[in-house]
């Protein structure tokens, strides 16, 4: 079972990975947006981890609802409100059971990964973090590793993609060929998750 | 860059607008520009905000006769709703706040949390959606046309509605009139260096330009060979008119992106006179200059707004702000 | 760049300020901008002009409050005799004429001989000489200092004299005291690029600039690798109090050159406030915006003039031209 | 003899250099100036050609009286009052001959170079284009060719210097190693009189 030191583990790995990649990110969001995403997550998972040290908030739902929470409080532009808003829903659901098991975050994750589509009133194909979030979630039944392969596979499957969502959609035809900033950033939020399980020792 | 690290660029630029306008509230923590008066009594407030980066846009529009508060935020980068609850709290007089709100997914996003959470504490709040640029095609496919120079006009003309004493409904209303009245279209001659990247965001070989680009560095919808001041009016004032299709006369705002001088602009700007006398357009009144910028980038675009009487006499009423100011 | 040709540009420009400007009266042909109401019965007159490039300096300094006439040259050229005696015969209300002239070989030669032209024409000119620049040497072996930002503060402040009805001589007088009064330092972050020559002036790599640079793309006095912004507020200010030494409050310009995003330069200003703070320097009003510009060069200058009352009176005092208007 | 259709094609004869030239000119006064040097020029003198066209002046003094007072109507900046006085009292010191020698204009030449030392308080060896043309002045007492070489010596001899007058002089000891460009420009003027006189036939 996954507790609320397990998430509070998880917010810190994918503020590590953000702050490796930051630069990356931002090149890519560069080619088709805005040269921002690298440091718009840089900051608000650094705000995230402030804010869970200090304070550790007692539940898994609690650690996800707080970070979320503090991702639409720091980061702004598209991707603040539609990360924090997965992480918000995704606590949501997951309620205030102290600790949940992997089949628990994978449902509760659905819900978040649906909210954000229902916000941004994006779907599959449209070349945005949901490339990542829905198939990551799917394999995330299976394990945490095919978990991050899958969101891994679904953000690079974004380059050929022609963006329908999001400022990359400014380009219409020459969006084509460059791979999506956000689903890039959701790959690294699952990889995380994956890093800590297997660091807390084999599949949760 | 004349910066000190890219973390401070927002908030070291908040401290020179406190020391320099003493007519400005400046709360540099919370990120939040509101005139010194606010909240005016009788009056309907009006709350803009985005990204940095465009300035004198927003916070440079704050004051009598156009905005009650500006919320910056990063470079690029739409505020947090954080920030426009509290500029709303802050500018409220009792007769509720208009949110202008430039149309991209953060912007858009951001501000309807803000609405949300306003409207739990019990303010009154209308928002207007501001997307002019017709490089952009508003379909399905994309996230819709871009907010860019209408939001001048949006803000100049429902302030001083707001000023007049207009109700909210009454100053949202005429702040759609002016956007849906409004059409934009932007050329870049150079890219645009974010403090954050530190070096250009795409390349632009000189001898080279990108026409219908919006005001955030993303390159625009087709690159050409470098076209003279005469033809790049030609292609964007074209581009505007085809979509407004305006009866009457119009506003004019001849916005340089920021890199471009003031000499070029100027003359940029004969040549968007010119195109429109050859289309039988006549325009009302002219600002030429650079309003709605996007850092370092050399450009230019031109934004039209069909113009009835109404809202010229509102155009031409007193504005106080650092970057606008006429009337009396 | 944004231009048709290179030989055209002053003369685009000229069209397009006469297309947005109703309020002024523009002759494209002799290159002469004057306030449409002028002469201004029993009102001394005030011409400046200059190479152009430094916009809105000088043109867009012109109305009531500041500027009668402005007589624009070619890029980065001083006009010639003839603009000058055009524009002092066409604002003159009889109460005679004040050349505010710029310190450089070439616009002191022109102006002299304008106002010997004028004087034979029987017009009573007086001059006033701007040379603010602390980045030259005041020696027998220079040209003297150069002419840069005291020149918004001596053609506001003088305007403002002659407004209120002051005879030639005490508008001189004041006009001469601003420039004592004042001393400015100027930085690039980037080389000019002229119409004429179509690309930098000067090579700037990235990551270095230019310390006490003029308004001509002429390079500095010294080269260093790049500052923060911080570091180029202790540079600059210090020069210039240093040389200037003022015992009271002083008024403050912090320009930008024109490639400058105002984000940054609101930045600087920061900056330059807490180095007055600092050095106990009292700041009576700042300015902030691109006024004395160099095209499209990055960077920014800073100028201090050492203000009485009388002086900040006299800023304070209505203005109404393109780029500079407050007061009712 | 020198006539009026000599100084005509003189005049013409430094239009052409000049405007071979202005890249040139520009060139070196973007080192140490604000590069418009050869701009300045190219418009002056084009406007000379098109004056001396329009109405063909009947002395040699009234050519360059006409010419100067085009430079000094066309030009602006430093060159065009120094230029437009040194043509105008270069004219003026030629009276109303209808034909001149050598020697009268190099004599009057020499009372016009002291107008330009007057007017802009310049002496020899402060890196302008008196550092040319003094040293011509001297040499056309001899031939043209030889004020044609001494004028381009004079020129050539300013890159050392250090310049203490006009644009160059702000930039101090940096003003060094570099060839002035109105110096520069002074040699072509000469050049263009020696280049007159030889297609003219030989010595005046
Ligand atoms: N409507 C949307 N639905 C889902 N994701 C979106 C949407 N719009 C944008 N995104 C995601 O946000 C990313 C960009 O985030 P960021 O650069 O931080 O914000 P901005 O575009 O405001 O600069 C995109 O790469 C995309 O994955
Ligand atoms: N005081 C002076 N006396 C003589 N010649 C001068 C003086 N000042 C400048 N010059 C000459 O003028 C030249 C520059 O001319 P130009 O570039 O046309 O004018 P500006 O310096 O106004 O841009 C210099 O190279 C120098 O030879
Ligand atoms: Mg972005
Ligand atoms: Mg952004
Ligand atoms: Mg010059
Ligand atoms: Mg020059």
């Amino acid at each position: 079972m996954l507790d609320a030191d397990f998430f509070h583990r998880w917010m810190i790995a994918a503020a590590g990975l953000v702050d490796r990649d930051a630069e990356h990110l931002t090149e890519l969001d560069s080619a088709i947006g805005d040269a921002d995403h690298g440091s718009n997550l840089r900051r608000g998972f650094a705000a995230v981890s402030a804010a869970l040290a200090k304070e550790p908030p007692q539940t898994p739902g609690a650690v996800l609802s707080l970070a979320g929470r503090q991702l639409i409080s720091t980061v702004g532009g598209a991707s603040g409100p539609l990360y924090g808003t997965l992480l918000r829903r995704t606590g949501k659901a997951l309620g205030g059971a102290p600790a949940v098991s992997r089949a628990d975050l994978a449902r509760a994750l659905g819900e978040g990964v649906a909210a954000v589509s229902q916000l941004g009133g994006a779907q599959a194909g449209d070349k945005t973090m949901l490339d990542a979030l829905l198939p990551a979630v799917d394999a995330l039944g299976t394990s945490f590793a095919a978990g991050r392969d899958a969101a891994r596979a679904g953000a690079e499957a974004t380059v050929p993609l022609r963006a329908r969502k999001g400022r990359a959609s400014y380009l219409g035809e020459r969006s084509v060929g460059h791979q999506d900033p956000g689903a890039t950033s959701a790959a690294l939020l699952i990889a995380a998750l994956a890093d800590t399980a297997e660091t807390a020792g084999g599949e949760a | 860059m004349l910066i000190n690290v890219p973390e401070t660029v927002v908030a070291d630029a908040l401290r020179g607008m406190a020391a320099s306008h003493p007519e400005l509230t400046v709360d540099v923590e919370n990120r939040v520009v509101v005139r010194r008066d606010a909240p005016v009594a009788g009056k309907v407030a009006l709350v803009s905000g985005g990204g940095s980066g465009h300035e004198p846009l927003h916070a440079g529009f704050v004051g009598p006769g156009m905005l009650s508060a500006a919320c910056p935020g990063e470079v690029f980068t739409s505020p947090v709703p954080d920030q426009m609850v509290r500029a709303a709290a802050a500018v409220d007089s009792g007769e509720g706040v208009l949110f202008v709100v430039k149309n991209y997914t953060g912007d858009v996003l951001n501000f309807e949390m803000a609405a949300e959470l306003a409207d739990e504490e019990g303010l009154r709040i209308e928002q207007v959606l501001v997307d002019d640029d017709v490089a952009v095609t508003d379909s399905l496919y994309t996230a819709g046309r871009r907010g860019t120079g209408a939001t001048l006009f949006v803000e100049k003309i429902a302030g001083a509605a707001a000023d007049e004493g207009a109700p909210l409904d009454r100053v949202a209303a005429i702040a759609r009139r002016v956007n849906e009245s409004s059409r934009s279209f932007g050329v870049a001659l150079s890219s645009v260096t974010t403090p954050a990247k530190g070096s250009p965001t795409f390349d632009l070989p000189a001898g080279e330009l990108e026409l219908g680009i919006g005001i955030h560095g993303e390159p625009g919808r087709e690159r050409r060979a470098m076209m003279t001041s005469r033809e790049i009016a030609d292609f964007a004032v074209n581009a505007v008119l085809d979509d407004l299709r305006p009866g009457g006369p119009v506003l004019a705002l001849v916005n340089g992106m920021g890199g471009t001088p003031l000499l070029e602009l100027y003359g940029f700007g004969a040549e968007v006179h010119r195109v429109l006398r050859e289309r039988g357009v006549v325009v009302a009144r002219t600002l030429v200059g650079n309003y709605v910028t996007s850092l370092d980038m050399a450009g230019c675009s031109v934004t039209l707004c069909r113009a009835d009487e109404e809202l010229v006499r509102l155009w031409d009423a007193p504005v106080e702000t650092p970057a606008l100011r006429w009337g009396r």
